[in-house]
C-alpha cells in the first residue's frame, strides 16, 4: 500500500522548502557579508569585486582590533549588567502586580489595567524628554540607574504575565491558601516556579529589546565606561569613521553572538512561552 | 459529636441566589456525600466552608468555634480538588510536605537559603520528612515521591493529592469530585481507597459528586442539593428507598426513577390515564405525581391486570437490559430494568405487560414533596380499570 | 592629584592623536590626570552633548569643539574667557606659536572662546590611475572646476560602476562655504542681518555643484558610501577635508595610486577657503580644574600637539612654530607629499562661518537640505538657494 | 443602623474577605503603580505641560506660550514631511512584515524538517543589534559596490541609489524595517499556529477542505485572529516609532525624504535643544498612536473574538 | 451489503506498532461500536479510516472502493469528533453548511468577495440554506443556528457537530466519543438520540467510545480491540454472554468479571485453591482462568455446598449492592452483584457461602482464549472440595 504524504518529499514540500531556503538565504545574507568583511583586511574591503571569501585571512587581526580599540569586555559586561538589573527588576515588579490583577478581588484592579494599556500605548521615546530632564537635575546621568530606572516597569511584562496567570487555574492557589501559604509565598513559591515559560518569553522580549536600545542611552550616557554594546559600537563605527570595516564587523559579531546564542538556547521555551501567555490573542 | 456544622448558608453571585440557606451538620469521623446536578452549588458550599469564598449569611462552625471570618489558611480544612491542584513544580514529596512545612516552619525558617541557617530548621525538615514518608507509605506513593506531577497518571496524582491533603490531620476533609478525572475503571477501585482511608484518619468528610453511584456506594449519609437547596440528608439506603422529594428520587437510581402525571381525589384514588390506585394520603387531593423505580416495573405478556405498553427501545447492558415502553393508555414512556433472560422473548414494537407494584410506588405532591401513604387499598399489583 | 575629564569628537580621526597626546603630557604633569568622556562622532554631537551637559555634573572640564560651533557656546555663555589667561601669559604665547592669526580663529566677537586645535582646508583627492586611463595627466592634476568636471564626465564614461566625483555636500555647510568663499562670497551681510549666500558669488558655486552632478558624473553619494567607492578606486575626485587624509591612505591601501591638489576656486584670485577643525575649549571654573586645563590647552594646541595631529590626520598645522620647525614637522611635509596640499592652502584660510543666534544648527541642515536638492537636480540651484535663503532669514535672530 | 443597611448586601466575613484582598492586592500591586506613576505618567504629563512653553536645553528659564509651539507645527514643513514619511513607511512595513511573518511561520509549521535552524534564521535579524547591522546594510546598498546593485548588475539592471537618493532611501529603509520585524511576527504566529486544534484540521479536511488554502481560509485565517490582531497591533507601533535606522544610516537624508516623527522629535529635542516645541511634537505623536489602537480596537477587536 | 471494509490494517508510530494488522466489516446501515481501553488504538484506526491518517498496510474499501491512497475529503466519510472540533468562528448554521459548501460550491463560487458574483452562486448558496435548515429541524436546533459555538452549552454543540456530519448523507459514519464530553445525564439521553438519527440515516457508522455500557446499549455489533487487535467483533449479548478473549470479559461488564487463576489437569478437573472443577476441555491442561460475572456469583449463608468468604467491603448502588467477599481458602477477592433485599443480613467482615454455578463459568487460556467447555461434570454449584 502507498504510504501517503507524512514525511516524503512531495512536489509542494519541495517548492515549500526552496522557497523558504531562498527567503531564508535573503534574510541571512547581511550575516554572510558580515562574517565575510570580518575576515577581510582593511583594502580588501572596498573593492568593487564581490568575493564572499576573505583574499587575505584576517580574522584575528581585526577581532584584535575590536577588542583593542574599544573596551569590548567593559562593553558586554555593561550589557549584561544592564540588561540583567532591568530584567531582575522588571520581573520582580510585574510578577506581583500581574498576580495580584489577575487572582485577587479588588477595585484598583481595574485602574491597574487602565493603566497597563495606557503604558502600552506610551514608548520611552514619547517621555524621553522630561526623563532626561529629570536625570540632569538629579545629577543621575552617566550611571547605571540612568540606563536601568526607566525601564524598571514593564508593562508589556505586566500584561504578559497577567495573560499567563489568567489560564493558571485558580484551584492551584485555593490549594495553597489551604496549604497555609501567604499571599506573597503564593508569589515566591507557587507562581514563580510556574511562571518559567512567561517569564523565558518576556526574558527575550526584554534582553534583545534593551541589549539593542539605542535611543535611551544614547541621551543618557556620555561616558564611555557606561556605554551599553550599541553605543559602544556607535562610537567604534564613528572611531573607524567609514575605514575599519573589518574590525567593525569584528566588533559587530561579537556584541551579536550573545543574543543569537541565547535566542538559539531558548527558542523552543520562547515559543512555548509565548503560546501559554495568550501572547497570541 | 458534631464537629463541622452549617447554618443557613447564604450565597448569591450578581444578584443570582446560588444557595439559599443550606445547613448541615457533619458527626465526627462521618463521611458525607453532598450531590446534586451541575451548577446547583456543591462547589461554591465546599469554597465556603473551605474559607475560599465567602458567605453572604450564615455560620460555619468547625469543632465547636465559628469561622465564618477565619482565613482559610486558618480553618485547618484540608481539600481535594477536581483538578487535584498539585504544584507541577514540585516532587509528589514536596507536595505532600507543603502544608507541614507552612505550619511547622517559622517564615524565617522557610526562606530559600538562609533558611538552612536557621536554628531548629533541620530539625524540623527530618520530621516532616518522616511524616511525609509515613503517609506515603499508608497511601502506597512512596515510589513516587520523587516525581513531578506531570510524570505521574490521573490516579498517582489523585492520591497525592490525597496524601497532601491528609498529612496534617485537618479537622474537616473537602473533596471536590476528586475522582471525576479518572477513567471509569480506576474510579470504582479509588472509591474503595478512599472510604478506606477516610475510616482510618476518621476525620469528618464533605465529598462533593456529581456521581450517584459514588454519593451511595461511599457516604455514611448523602445530602442531595438542588436548586441551592438542600433536600435530604440520609443515609443512601433510606434516600433511595425513601426519597423526600420528587427531584431526590429523580436524581439518584440509573436509569431515572418513572415519575407519571396523576390525579388524586379526596377519596385517596389517584389515577392516572384511565388507571386507578387507591391510595389514603391525608389532605392531598390535586395534582400528584406517582413515582416508581424502573427496577420495580413488571414486564410480562399483555394480560387483564398489566398495563399494555408498546416496546419503543431496548437498551443492553450486559446483566441487564432497559426496555422503554409507551404506555398505551396515556402516552407516557416507562422504563424498566429487567434481566436479560427475561427480556429474550420481547422486541422492539411488540406489545408487553407492565405491572406496578403499589407498595413500591411513590407519591408526590405538585410542589414535589412526598406525600406519606397511609394504606393502599389492595396489595399487589396497580389495578388497571379500563 | 588634579584630574581633567576631557572630550572630543571625531574619534575617527583623533582617537590616536588624542591618546598619544595625553598620554605625553601626563608624563610631562604628573600632579594632572586626564580622562577622556565618550568622544561625539561629529561636531554636530559634540556641541550637542555639550550643550546639553552644560552646567551640569556630567559636563567635562575640557571639549573640542568645531570652529563654527564656537559661537553658540558663547552666546550661551558656557565656556571659560580665556582672554585674561592669554594677556597673562603675554609674550610666551606668541613664542610657543600662537600668533594672533591663530588665536583669532577662536575668537568670538574678541572673545577667546578657545585655542584652534586642527585646523583645515578642503583639499581634492584623486585617483591617478582613473586619469591616466581617461588620458589625463596625473601629474598636472586640474585647476579649475571646469577641468575637473571634464575629467569627471570622461572618468564617468569608462562604465562598469564607475563614477566621475565625490563631492562631500553632506553633514554641514563647510563644503557649500568652499564653493561660496572660493567664488569671494558671503554667507550673511557684514552686519549679520541679511543672507547673502544666495548672491551671485553663491549661484556660482550652486551651480558647479549642479554641473558636477550633471556633467562630471557625481553621483548621490551618502557621506560614508562616496568615501567607500572612492576608496575602492571606483571614484575619479574626491573633495572633502584634508583632515581625512590619513584614514583614506589607510582605506585605498595599495589599490591604486592616490594623490592630492589643491582644490580649484571660482575665483583665483580673490577665493577663499573655511577653516575646518576645532578648538580646544574650557568648560570647568573650579580653580585648581581652570589651571591645570590651561595647561592642557596650552600643550595640545601647542607646537607637541600639532606635530601628532598633523602627521595623525592630514590636519594642517595651526601652530607657526610646529609648521617651520624640523624639530617638529619641518622633515614631514618633505617626505609626505601627499599632505602637501593642505598646507599650500593655509594662506587662503578664512574663519568657517558660524551663524548668530540659537538656530545655528538648524540653519545648517536647512543649508544642506537644499544642496541635496540640488544634488538630486530636483531643483535649480537659483530655486534651492533661494530657499535656503529664505528659510535661513526665518531662523536668524530678529534685531 | 444606616450604615449596616447600606452594607446589608455584603456580609462581615465577606467584608473582611474584600478588605484583605484589597488590602494584599494594593501592596503587591504598589511597586508597580508607583513606577508606572514616576516614568509613565508623570513624565507623560510633563511633555504635556512642556508643549506649552518655550523651553530649551541650556537656557534655565522657560515662559508658558500657550499654542505657539502646535500653531507652529502646522507650518513646519519638516513635521508635515516627517508625518507623512511615517505614515508611507508604516503601510509599507507593517503589512509587508505581517504577511511575510504569517507566511513563513505557515511554511515553516508545515514543514517537519529543520523547524529550529528557520525559526533562528529568521530572528536573527530581531536579536541582532540594529547600529551594528546598519553598517552592513548601508554596504549591502551601497550604489555602487553593494553587493545588491552588483547582483542586480549582473542581471542587466542597473540599481537605484538605495539610501542616497531621496525617491528610493524610503524603499530602502522600508525594505531593513522589514526584514528586522519579520522574525518577531513569525514567532507569534507560530505560537498562534500550535494553539490552534489539530482537530479543527481534521474536520475541515473531512468536511472537503481538500486544498490547503481551503482550510487555511476556513480555519488557520480565523483561528489566528487575535493573534493577528496583536502582531498588527505591534507593528504599526513599532513602524511608526522607527527611529534607529534613520539615526544611524540616514540622518533623516537625503533632503529629509527619511525624516520620520520620531527622528524629527529626537532632532529638535536633543539636537536643537528645543524641547517645548519637541513636547509639542510628542503629544501630537502620542495621540496618533492612542488614535490609531483605539480605532483598531473598536474595529478589529469584535471581529476577531468568538 | 457490505459498506466498508477494513482488511488487516496496520500501523506504528515510532516503531511501536499500533494496530497489528486489523479486519472489519461493516453493513449497510450498520452501527459498529468500538470499544477499548485508552491508548489501544481506537482513535487511529478512525483517523486511518477518515483518510486524516495512513496505514503502513491493508486496505479501507469504502461501497466497493479501495480508498486507502485517496484523501480525506474525497472519501465522502463524516466524522464526529470527540472535542466536536466545531469552527468557533462560525455560527452554527454555518458550521452545519462548511461540508455543503466545499462539496457544491467550486472554489470560485467560495472566494470571500468575489464569489458573491459568480453565477449560480446564489441558487446553490439557497439550496444549502434548506438543506441546513431541514437538517436543523430534524435535530431541533432551529434556535441555535445563529449561536457560536462558544454560546452553546456541551450538549448543544455536540449536536450541531452530529448536524455538520450528518448533512451531506456520508458513505461512512465516524463517531470518535462523541459523548465523553457530556455530563452523566445528558449521556444516557444523547445516546438515544444518536442512535435514534442512525436509524433515520441508515449509513453505517463505526462509533468509538471507552463506555462499555454506551457500546453495548447502542451497537449492533462491538468490536472490542485491545493491544492494537480486534479481539472480538459480535453483537452486544454475543459477546457479554460469550466472550472470545479474557480480556474482552474483563472489558465488559460492571462490575468486572472475577478472574481467578486455576489449574487444569488432564482428566479436566479445573482446580482452583483447594476447590475443584470438573469440566471437560479438549486439549488444554496446565494454568487457565475460571471466570464468572459477579451478578452470577450466589450469596448466601455459610453452608457446606458453599465457599466460605468473609465481606470486605459492601457497596450500595440503590437498585444492587455489590458485594466484595475474600475467599478463606485462596485469599482472592470475589465480586458479587445481589440485590438490596439480598443483603439486608450482610454485614462487612461476617463470613458467607459463595456459590459459583458451574454452567455460567468460563474459563480462559493462559494465553487468554477462550476454551470451550464441551461438559461439567455435574450441574449446579461448583463443588467445594475441602
Ligand atoms: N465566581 C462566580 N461568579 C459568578 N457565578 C458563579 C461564580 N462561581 C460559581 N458561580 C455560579 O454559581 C453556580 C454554582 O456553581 P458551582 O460551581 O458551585 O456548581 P457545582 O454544583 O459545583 O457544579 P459542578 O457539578 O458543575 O461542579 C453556577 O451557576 C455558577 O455559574
Ligand atoms: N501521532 C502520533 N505519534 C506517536 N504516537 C501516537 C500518535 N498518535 C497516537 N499515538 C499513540 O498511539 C496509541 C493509540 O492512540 P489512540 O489515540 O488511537 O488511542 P485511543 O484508543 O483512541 O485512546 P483514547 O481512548 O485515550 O482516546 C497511543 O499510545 C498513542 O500514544
Ligand atoms: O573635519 P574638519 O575638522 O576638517 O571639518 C570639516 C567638516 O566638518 C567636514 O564636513
Ligand atoms: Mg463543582
Ligand atoms: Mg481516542
Amino acid at each position: 500500500m502507498a504510504t501517503l504524504r507524512t514525511h516524503n518529499i512531495t512536489f509542494g514540500r519541495m517548492i515549500r522548502l526552496s522557497v523558504l531556503c531562498l527567503i531564508a538565504l535573503i534574510f541571512f545574507s547581511p550575516y554572510i557579508f558580515l562574517i565575510s568583511t570580518a575576515g577581510k583586511a582593511q583594502a580588501d574591503i572596498f573593492t568593487s569585486s564581490l568575493s564572499i571569501i576573505p583574499q587575505h585571512w584576517y580574522f584575528v587581526e581585526n577581532f584584535t582590533k575590536a577588542f583593542d580599540r574599544v573596551n569590548m569586555p567593559q562593553l558586554l559586561w555593561n550589557g549584561v549588567l544592564v540588561c540583567g538589573m532591568i530584567l531582575i527588576l522588571q520581573v520582580i515588579v510585574a510578577v506581583p502586580c500581574a498576580y495580584a490583577m489577575a487572582k485577587l478581588k479588588f477595585r484598583a484592579a481595574q485602574t491597574m489595567m487602565m493603566m497597563v494599556m495606557l503604558g502600552l500605548l506610551i514608548p520611552i521615546h514619547a517621555t524621553a524628554l522630561p526623563l532626561y530632564v529629570a536625570f540632569n537635575n538629579l545629577s543621575l546621568l552617566n550611571s547605571y540607574t540612568a540606563l536601568v530606572a526607566p525601564f524598571s516597569i514593564s508593562v508589556f511584562g505586566i500584561f504578559l504575565f497577567l495573560q499567563f496567570f489568567r489560564a493558571l487555574p485558580d484551584d492551584l492557589i485555593h490549594a495553597a491558601r489551604l496549604d497555609g501559604m501567604s499571599e506573597m509565598d503564593i508569589v515566591t513559591r507557587v507562581i514563580v516556579p510556574n511562571a518559567w515559560p512567561a517569564i523565558t518569553a518576556f526574558s527575550i522580549f526584554s534582553v534583545v529589546a534593551h541589549w539593542n536600545d539605542l535611543f535611551w542611552p544614547l541621551i543618557v550616557i556620555s561616558k564611555q565606561g557606561f556605554a551599553t554594546p550599541p553605543l559602544g559600537l556607535l562610537f567604534f563605527r564613528a572611531a573607524e569613521a567609514g575605514d575599519d570595516y573589518g574590525a567593525l564587523m569584528a566588533a559587530t559579531l561579537i556584541i551579536t553572538l550573545p543574543l543569537v546564542l541565547a535566542f538559539l538556547l531558548a527558542q523552543k521555551r520562547f515559543v512555548e512561552g509565548i503560546t501559554m501567555t495568550g501572547l497570541k490573542g | 459529636m458534631t464537629v463541622l456544622s452549617l447554618n443557613g448558608i447564604t450565597k448569591s453571585f450578581g444578584g443570582n441566589p446560588i444557595l439559599k440557606g443550606v445547613s448541615l451538620e457533619a458527626k465526627d469521623g462521618e463521611f458525607i456525600a453532598l450531590v446534586g446536578p451541575s451548577g446547583c452549588g456543591k462547589s461554591t458550599l465546599l469554597r465556603i466552608v473551605a474559607g475560599l469564598d465567602h458567605a453572604d449569611g450564615g455560620d460555619i462552625i468547625i469543632g465547636g468555634r465559628n469561622v465564618s471570618t477565619i482565613n482559610a489558611a486558618d480553618r485547618n480544612v484540608a481539600m481535594v480538588f477536581q483538578s487535584y491542584a498539585l504544584y507541577p513544580h514540585l516532587t509528589a514529596g514536596q507536595n505532600i510536605a507543603v502544608p507541614l512545612a507552612m505550619r511547622r516552619l517559622s517564615a524565617a525558617q522557610r526562606l530559600p537559603i538562609l533558611g538552612n541557617l536557621m536554628p531548629g530548621q533541620k530539625a524540623i525538615r527530618t520530621g516532616i520528612q518522616n511524616h511525609v514518608q509515613d503517609m506515603a507509605s499508608a497511601l502506597k506513593i512512596d515510589h513516587l515521591l520523587d516525581r513531578k506531577p506531570g510524570q505521574m497518571s490521573g490516579g498517582q496524582r489523585q492520591r497525592v493529592a490525597l496524601a497532601r491533603a491528609m498529612v496534617r490531620q485537618p479537622n474537616v476533609f473537602l473533596m471536590d469530585e476528586p475522582l471525576s478525572n479518572l477513567d471509569a475503571n480506576l474510579r470504582v477501585h479509588a472509591r474503595g481507597e478512599i472510604v478506606d482511608l477516610h475510616r482510618r484518619a476518621g476525620v469528618p468528610t464533605l465529598y462533593v459528586t456529581h456521581d450517584q453511584s459514588e454519593a451511595l456506594s461511599m457516604a455514611d449519609r448523602v445530602a442531595v442539593m438542588i436548586g441551592g437547596n438542600l433536600l435530604q440528608l440520609a443515609t443512601p439506603q433510606e434516600i433511595y428507598d425513601n426519597p423526600a422529594h420528587v427531584e431526590v428520587a429523580r436524581f439518584l437510581g440509573q436509569p431515572r426513577i418513572n415519575v407519571l402525571d396523576a390525579q388524586m381525589d379526596k377519596a385517596g384514588l389517584v389515577r392516572f390515564g384511565a388507571t386507578t390506585l387507591a391510595a389514603r394520603v391525608p389532605n392531598a387531593a390535586g395534582k400528584v405525581m406517582l413515582a416508581i423505580r424502573p427496577e420495580f416495573v413488571g414486564v410480562g405478556v399483555e394480560t387483564s391486570d398489566a398495563l399494555p405498553a408498546r416496546v419503543e427501545r431496548l437498551e443492553f447492558l450486559g446483566s441487564e437490559v432497559v426496555v422503554y415502553a409507551r404506555l398505551a393508555a396515556i402516552a407516557e414512556l416507562v422504563v424498566a430494568k429487567i434481566s436479560p433472560q427475561q427480556s429474550a422473548s420481547i422486541r422492539i414494537g411488540s406489545t408487553i405487560g407492565l405491572t406496578l407494584p403499589s407498595e413500591k410506588i411513590f407519591l408526590f405532591g405538585e410542589d414535589g414533596a412526598r406525600l406519606k401513604i397511609e394504606a393502599v387499598s389492595h396489595a399487589g399489583k396497580l389495578e388497571a380499570v379500563r | 592629584e588634579t584630574v581633567l575629564t576631557v572630550h572630543y569628537p571625531m574619534p575617527g580621526f583623533f582617537k590616536d592623536v588624542m591618546d598619544t597626546i595625553s598620554k605625553k603630557f601626563m608624563e610631562e604633569n604628573p600632579g594632572i590626570k586626564i580622562q577622556f568622556a565618550s568622544p561625539s562622532p561629529t561636531y554636530e554631537d559634540g556641541i550637542q552633548t555639550i550643550m546639553r551637559q552644560a552646567g551640569t555634573s556630567e559636563m567635562p572640564d575640557v571639549t573640542f569643539t568645531g570652529l563654527n560651533r564656537l559661537r553658540m557656546l558663547e552666546e550661551r555663555k558656557i565656556p571659560v574667557d580665556l582672554t585674561l589667561l592669554v594677556t597673562k601669559e603675554g609674550a610666551q604665547m606668541a613664542e610657543q606659536g600662537f600668533s594672533d592669526t591663530i588665536l583669532k580663529l577662536a575668537q568670538v566677537k574678541g572673545v577667546q572662546v578657545g585655542l584652534a586645535f586642527a585646523t583645515s582646508t578642503p583639499i581634492m583627492y584623486y585617483n591617478a590611475d582613473l586619469i591616466r586611463k581617461v588620458g589625463g595627466n596625473p601629474d598636472v592634476p586640474p585647476k579649475t572646476w571646469d577641468e575637473v568636471i571634464a575629467l569627471g564626465d570622461k572618468i564617468k564614461k569608462l562604465g562598469d560602476g564607475i563614477e566621475g566625483i565625490d563631492f562631500r555636500w553632506q553633514g554641514d555647510d563647510w563644503m557649500f562655504s568652499a564653493l561660496l568663499f572660493g567664488a569671494g562670497g558671503t554667507m550673511l551681510s557684514a552686519d549679520e542681518t541679511k543672507v547673502t549666500f544666495n548672491g551671485p558669488e553663491g549661484l556660482k558655486g550652486a551651480e558647479i555643484l549642479s554641473r558636477m552632478v550633471k556633467e562630471g558624473g557625481l553621483p548621490v553619494f551618502t557621506k560614508s558610501a562616496g568615501e567607500q567607492a572612492f576608496a575602492a578606486g571606483k571614484v575619479g575626485f574626491e573633495f572633502q577635508t584634508t583632515g581625512a587624509l590619513r584614514n583614506t591612505i589607510k582605506n585605498v591601501g595599495g589599490k591604486f595610486d592616490l594623490r592630492t591638489a589643491e582644490i580649484p576656486l571660482i575665483d583665483p584670485v580673490n577665493g577663499k577657503l573655511p577653516t575646518g577643525g576645532n578648538a580646544v575649549v574650557i568648560l570647568t571654573h573650579d580653580k585648581d580644574k581652570l589651571d591645570a586645563a590651561w595647561k592642557f590647552a596650552k600643550f595640545a594646541a601647542g607646537p607637541y600637539g600639532a606635530s601628532v595631529v598633523v602627521p595623525g590626520t592630514g590636519y594642517v598645522p595651526n601652530n607657526e612654530l610646529a609648521a617651520k620647525s624640523p624639530k617638529y614637522l619641518g622633515d614631514f611635509y618633505k617626505e609626505n607629499p601627499l599632505f602637501q596640499a593642505g598646507l599650500k592652502q593655509m594662506p587662503r584660510m578664512i574663519p568657517w562661518y558660524a551663524f548668530p543666534g540659537s538656530n545655528g544648527v538648524k540653519v545648517t541642515q536647512t543649508i544642506v537640505e537644499n544642496l541635496s536638492r540640488i544634488v538630486e537636480q530636483s531643483a535649480t540651484p537659483k530655486e534651492a538657494l533661494d530657499d535656503a535663503a529664505a528659510d535661513v532669514a526665518d531662523l536668524l535672530p530678529r534685531s | 443602623m444606616s450604615v449596616a443597611a447600606i452594607n446589608s448586601s455584603i456580609s462581615v466575613p465577606q467584608r473582611i474577605h474584600q478588605d484583605r484582598q484589597a488590602r494584599i492586592g494594593w501592596l503587591l500591586v504598589a511597586p508597580a503603580l508607583t513606577l508606572i506613576m514616576l516614568f509613565i505618567i508623570l513624565p507623560t504629563i510633563a511633555v504635556i505641560v512642556l508643549g506649552f512653553t518655550d523651553f530649551e536645553l541650556g537656557y534655565q528659564s522657560f515662559h508658558f506660550v500657550g499654542l505657539k509651539n502646535y500653531i507652529h507645527l502646522f507650518s513646519d514643513r519638516t513635521f508635515r514631511i516627517s508625518l507623512w514619511n511615517t505614515t508611507l513607511y508604516t503601510l509599507m512595513v507593517a503589512p509587508a512584515s505581517i504577511i511575510l511573518g504569517l507566511g513563513i511561520a505557515l511554511m515553516i509549521e508545515a514543514e517537519p524538517w529543520a523547524k529550529s535552524f528557520f525559526r533562528t534564521v529568521f530572528f536573527l535579524p530581531v536579536a541582532s543589534l540594529i547600529v551594528a547591522m546598519a553598517t552592513v546594510w548601508q554596504y549591502m546598498l551601497h550604489p555602487t559596490m553593494g553587493p545588491i546593485n552588483i547582483i542586480l548588475s549582473m542581471i542587466g539592471v542597473q540599481g537605484p541609489n538605495w539610501l542616497g537618493a531621496s525617491n528610493s532611501v524610503l524603499y530602502s529603509l522600508s525594505i531593513i524595517g522589514v526584514w528586522q520585524s519579520v522574525g518577531f511576527n513569525m514567532v507569534l504566529f507560530l505560537a498562534g499556529l500550535t494553539a490552534i486544534p489539530r482537530d479543527l484540521y481534521a474536520a475541515a479536511e473531512i468536511d472537503g477542505a481538500k486544498h490547503w488554502l481551503d482550510r487555511f481560509r476556513l480555519v488557520t485565517w480565523p483561528m489566528l485572529g487575535p493573534t493577528t490582531l496583536f502582531v498588527t497591533t505591534i507593528s504599526i507601533i513599532n513602524a511608526v516609532k522607527v527611529f534607529e535606522t534613520v539615526k544611524t544610516l540616514t540622518e533623516g537624508g537625503p533632503n529629509k525624504a527619511s525624516e520620520v516623527l520620531l527622528y524629527t522629535i529626537y532632532r529638535e529635542g536633543f539636537v536643537y535643544l528645543r524641547v517645548g516645541y519637541a513636547s509639542a511634537m510628542t503629544v501630537v505623536f502620542l495621540a496618533i498612536l492612542i488614535v490609531l489602537m483605539l480605532i483598531q480596537y473598536r474595529v478589529l477587536d469584535k471581529k476577531v473574538h468568538y
